[in-house]
């Protein structure tokens, strides 16, 4: 099925595609990103009428089709719902560098949202050595170090009084 | 809007960059190859409405008859200006200082034209009907570059 | 068409240069909220198909409509992204609710143009192996073809700077315009060239906006308003996409889209049969070649159509009363918003930009350079 | 729909992680010209030529512009739309709308995605939110992944359930002339495939393909005139999610996510109440083994929890009582664009009897597809032979 590649040189042409942004957060996304900039807290909106507080807040519940309105602190403890271990070096789209592999990587609930957060897990990337409902807590970075992005969170780790 | 902004306006820079490696196919690469190699332009003659395509392919758009490689016919290099602009202003993407001139130039013997730069002459002195040649570059890469502009005759 | 389709509600956002208080969600959610209380609708009881019309490049993600799934009421239900410019998600809209499949569609448009670079965003837009390393955008494409334009049908400067004129001042009365004032020709001559012979004021400016429509089968749109906008005719064609494959002075695709839509709503006559137009010129010299193209004119005479007046707000056919995508419309949302100030036009709502009394409207617009795909909507008020 | 609309025709290319002997235009109009030849049609015969595909994947913006040559679409009314993976089904409804519509008799439908000439590692990572994630964006894999740990942690399956899904693929693929990766592999040749992201392997995960599939839909009456066996399209179902809550990675749910509800519909709609023994065969969209198993429970082939039981007890081969994805899938083939279109094709193909060597050994008189894409997004179609299945 498959024809023969011809014997003849085949040319390519590299092309890289860059293209610049500044993205605007918005309104919601401006207050949760500046709340965890300055004061270190995790913000969620809940839903006026099924409840479900939502992180990253946002203006609208998809489900209910109404505008969201109250402001829900979270955390910065939480459960992790999902984990796995990744072997594969991730570029990181904004920087174009990748993250070093093996890393530990979950889906956390913050106490207090129906929503999960994803992100880097403070734990030796081992299977044995991570459960799924497992307690953990968010590590920020030092304030003056913090820029307003999921990444002012260092990782998340495991609650060690338990 | 106003009731809700308590916060300052918050604006991010990132850039999306993708690396991407455009195959030119068989037919391309024998364009590519002949340019390089030989500093030739070849077109491609339709079989059944007589059309000769710049840029080769393997498809007529107007008829949809498949094109062979075996009916690859030089055009050219000499050619007629049909239409040009002065580009005033620099981007990223430009592989050349502005101003300058593009220029769609129909080769000899070739019934679709080619896109490209003008130069060696001054804006003012370009004209639609002008006889151009393309000049090669030095060091030739299989891209369209390999021509790096056409010059009045 | 045995059944019919009608739009019965219209929503458009300001339009600005720039606006950083909201991401494209929040703005997308301006004109939904709007459009939906003006018809008393609700996205669970009456909206059963959404298409949204953006571009991932434009807006800086991959699989954009995802930004937009939350407020156009996609979750767990159907929304599709055109990828093309806003008239044809009108087309497209209205064929689903003629296929039967659905009731009432929201259509929504949106791009925020400030928050990259367009040249860098329309080079992209060019085949990859002939022609992208050259550095094309749509304005360098655009003014070779108002070059050869001009040189093929002898449309002069001046005639080109008159759709500036007229539609800067027609966008004086439009509320959602911002780019608009009182110029002469000479100050349109004056601006510095960007491509010749395009000046600054040639070019629609970077602009950003979301525009929201809803659409309804005929026994829905009943329902819902005295007053539903009745599409017509609709058309679209692609043409060829290497520059030098086709002759710029001409517009075959908007010929075809245009033949297309004309016989569908029974046209035969555009310059008599058509009372408004609103058409997509990101580029002055464009309004006179779609006008060309839309069949008002033979080959080569718009210039002389716009010096004659014929096409002014108070002319016999008015062009582009809203002040037209010169006034500062985004790319994409470029035909949804023709398509919004044509059906605002036949409603007698386009408040100071109202022209008297039209029946039949036609919105055009169009996606890649140099108007590689066109599309025409033809909208009436019976 | 105001119309009935059969599938007349379709192609596909055959999928490779390598075509450096085509550019995209050529590429996508083999899967064209083999589409016309199967319906033995001449592009003059087709109305309209409607294209699906993300610009992002290839880095290029209005890509149908650029594909008119090789689409056939000079001239010819059409559109592109872009849903995510799920586009190519999208674009089997898009041209459905078009054809029951009755301004169109027969619609040109494309899919393609060349995976070689784009950036899809960084461009799915584009995915997320620019301000919320996409610095850390686990991908595709990192997604499927914790599916894949949440789901072993809630119901007992273990990693030797996905290497038989992923076995059971590429055998399937092995027949399948057109696939891409047809491997001889056993369950131990997929357990021992590198790891990628706990617990998902190699194997575990769809490759990048390159090719394109065409599909052919007409009205009743030509389909009639025209077509020996026209396939009927008897139900779609689009069903997206919401931008921040994925809920498929938590398997032990029971809110009705998107795939159980846009299944609820179709099967309401079709008044389906075993799925399993009404439809005769199912091509799903599986980007990882997990959500294979996770699909046969959101499609209630068996009940919540069950789905790995399936694949123990062989009843999803080729030859059980509920094949799914006897071309292999996309676990063995996935050219984005057009991996949904390749399921309905692949469907219609069993209900033809023309789907060669993979063919199910068994009468096929309906079959159902899904996609998959986006933040949880799907397409379902049902198929059938003849308009009284």
């Amino acid at each position: 099925m498959e024809p023969e590649e011809p014997k003849q040189e085949l040319i390519n042409i590299p092309i890289t595609v860059d293209v610049p942004y500044r993205f605007a957060a918005g309104t919601y996304m401006a207050k949760f990103l500046v709340e965890l900039r300055d004061n270190g807290k995790f913000y969620g909106i809940k839903c006026p009428v099924c409840k479900r507080v939502q992180m990253p807040p946002r203006i609208v519940c998809a489900a209910c089709h109404v505008k969201n309105t109250e402001w829900v602190e979270l955390g910065p403890e939480g459960t992790l719902v999902g984990f796995t271990i990744m072997y594969l070096p991730l570029t990181d789209p904004t920087t174009g560098k990748p993250h070093e592999p093996p890393f530990s990587y979950g889906s956390v609930r913050l106490d207090g949202s129906d929503s999960v957060l994803d992100h880097f897990l403070n734990i030796e990337p081992k299977v044995e050595k991570i459960r799924v409902g497992m307690r953990v807590k968010a590590v920020l970075r030092p304030r003056e170090q913090r820029i307003g992005d999921l990444s002012d969170i260092l990782y998340f780790e495991p609650i060690s009084r338990q | 809007m106003s009731e809700d902004r308590d916060y300052e306006i918050f604006e991010v820079d990132q850039h999306i960059v993708a690396h991407s490696k455009y195959y030119a196919g068989r037919m391309g690469s024998r364009f590519y190859l002949t340019l390089r190699d030989e500093k030739k332009i070849l077109g491609i003659r339709c079989a059944n409405c007589e059309r000769v395509y710049w840029p080769p392919r393997s498809t007529c758009g107007r008829c949809f008859s498949q094109l062979s490689e075996d009916k690859m016919v030089e055009i050219g290099p000499r050619g007629t200006v049909e239409t040009f602009t002065l580009v005033t202003y620099s981007e990223p993407v430009h592989p050349r200082k502005s101003p300058f001139i593009y220029g769609i130039i129909r080769l000899d013997g070739a019934d679709t034209s080619i896109v490209h730069f003008i130069d060696e002459v001054e804006f003012e002195k370009v004209q639609i009907g002008m006889r151009v040649r393309p000049v090669f570059a030095e060091t030739r890469n299989g891209n369209i570059l390999d021509i790096t502009h056409f010059r009045p005759l | 068409m045995s059944e019919r389709v009608a739009i019965v509600g219209v929503a458009q956002t300001k339009f600005s240069p720039k606006r950083a208080d909201v991401n494209y969600s929040e703005m997308a959610y301006e004109v939904i909220a709007q459009a939906l209380g003006d018809t008393g609708l609700t996205i669970e009881r009456d909206i059963d198909n959404a298409i949204s019309c953006s571009h991932d490049i434009w807006d800086g993600q991959t699989i954009s409509d995802i930004g937009i799934t939350d407020v156009i009421g996609g979750h767990l239900r159907n929304e599709e992204k055109m990828a093309m410019d806003g008239s044809t998600a009108v087309y497209y809209a209205a064929i689903g609710i003629l296929s039967g499949e659905f009731d009432c569609t929201l259509v929504l448009a949106h791009t925020k143009m400030s928050q990259t670079s367009r040249n860098i965003v329309n080079n992209t837009a060019f085949d990859p192996i002939y022609t992208r390393l050259l550095g094309l955008d749509f304005t360098s494409a655009a003014a070779l073809q108002a070059a050869r334009y001009m040189h093929a049908r002898h449309i002069t400067d001046r005639q080109i700077a008159k759709v500036v004129v007229k539609n800067l001042a027609n966008a004086l009365h439009n509320p959602v315009a911002h780019n608009k004032g009182r110029y002469t020709i000479e100050e349109v001559l004056a601006a510095p060239v960007v491509a010749a012979p395009l000046r600054e004021m040639d070019i629609a400016p970077d602009t950003d906006g979301a525009v929201a429509l809803i659409m309804a089968s005929e026994e829905k749109a009943k329902r819902i308003t005295p007053s539903p906008v009745w599409v017509l005719g609709l058309g679209t064609s692609y043409d060829a996409h290497y520059l030098g494959d086709r002759d710029l002075s001409e517009c075959r695709a908007l010929e075809q889209a245009a033949a297309r839509a004309y016989r569908m709503a029974g046209i035969t006559d555009p310059a008599r049969d058509i009372d408004v137009i609103e058409l997509g010129e990101e580029f002055s010299y464009q309004e006179l070649l779609w006008l060309e193209g839309l069949g008002i004119c033979p080959r080569g005479e718009a210039g002389r159509l716009i010096d004659s007046g014929f096409t002014a707000i108070d002319g016999d056919l008015p062009v582009n009363p809203s002040g037209g995508l010169l006034s500062g419309v985004p790319a994409n949302v470029a035909g949804l918003n023709r398509v919004a100030e044509a059906a605002l036009q036949l409603r007698g709502d386009a408040e100071g930009h109202q022209v008297h009394n039209p029946r039949i409207a036609v919105a055009q617009g169009h996606s890649g350079f140099c108007g590689q795909h066109q599309c025409v909507i033809v909208l009436g008020r019976e | 729909m105001k119309r009935n609309v059969a599938i007349i025709g379709g192609g596909q290319t055959y999928h490779a992680a390598r075509r450096h002997d085509v550019n995209q235009v050529e590429m996508v109009n083999e899967a064209v010209r083999a589409a016309l030849e199967d319906a033995r049609m001449t592009i003059d015969e087709i109305d309209t030529v409607l294209v699906g595909n993300m610009e992002f994947f290839e880095g290029t913006h209005m890509t149908d512009c650029w594909l008119v040559d090789g689409t056939g679409a000079y001239g010819k009314p059409g559109l592109k739309i872009t849903t995510g993976g799920t586009v190519g089904a999208t674009i089997v409804c898009a041209g459905a709308h078009h054809v029951a519509s009755g301004l169109f008799d027969t619609v040109l439908c494309i899919g393609f995605e060349k995976q070689e000439e784009g950036d899809t590692g960084a461009i799915l990572s584009g995915v997320a939110h620019p301000l919320y994630g996409r610095s850390m964006a686990g991908a595709a894999v990192g997604y499927f992944a914790m599916m894949g740990t949440s789901y072993m942690a809630a119901w007992g399956a273990t990693e030797i359930h996905s290497a038989m899904v992923a076995v059971k693929a590429r055998q399937n693929a092995r027949k399948n002339k057109y696939a891409h990766l047809k491997l001889d592999i056993t369950v131990e040749d997929a357990l021992n495939s590198r790891m990628l992201a706990y617990p998902i392997r190699m194997l575990d995960m769809c490759p990048a393909s390159n090719g394109a599939c065409a599909m052919i839909l007409a009205d009743e009456k030509t389909a009639k005139d025209r077509c020996k066996n026209p396939v009927w399209i008897r139900a779609m179902d689009t069903a997206h999610n919401e931008q921040f809550e994925l809920d498929w990675r938590d398997v032990t749910t029971t809110k009705p996510i998107f795939s159980r509800t846009s299944a609820a519909r179709v099967y309401k709609q079709l008044g389906v109440n075993k799925p399993a023994d009404y439809f005769d065969v199912f091509e799903i969209y599986e980007p990882a083994t997990w959500a294979e198993m996770v699909w046969y429970e959101d499609l209630e082939l068996c009940g919540p929890g069950e789905g790995f039981k399936l694949i123990e007890e062989k009843r999803t081969e080729i030859d059980g009582p509920i094949p799914v994805n006897p071309s292999g899938g996309v676990l063995s083939t996935n050219c984005i664009g057009a991996s949904a279109m390749l399921r309905v094709w692949e469907a219609a193909l069993q209900i033809r009897g023309d789907a060669g060597e993979h063919q199910v050994p068994k009468e096929v008189r309906r079959a159902l597809t899904t996609a998959y894409g986006g933040t949880n997004w799907t397409v379902l179609t049902a198929l059938s032979r003849s308009l009284d299945d």
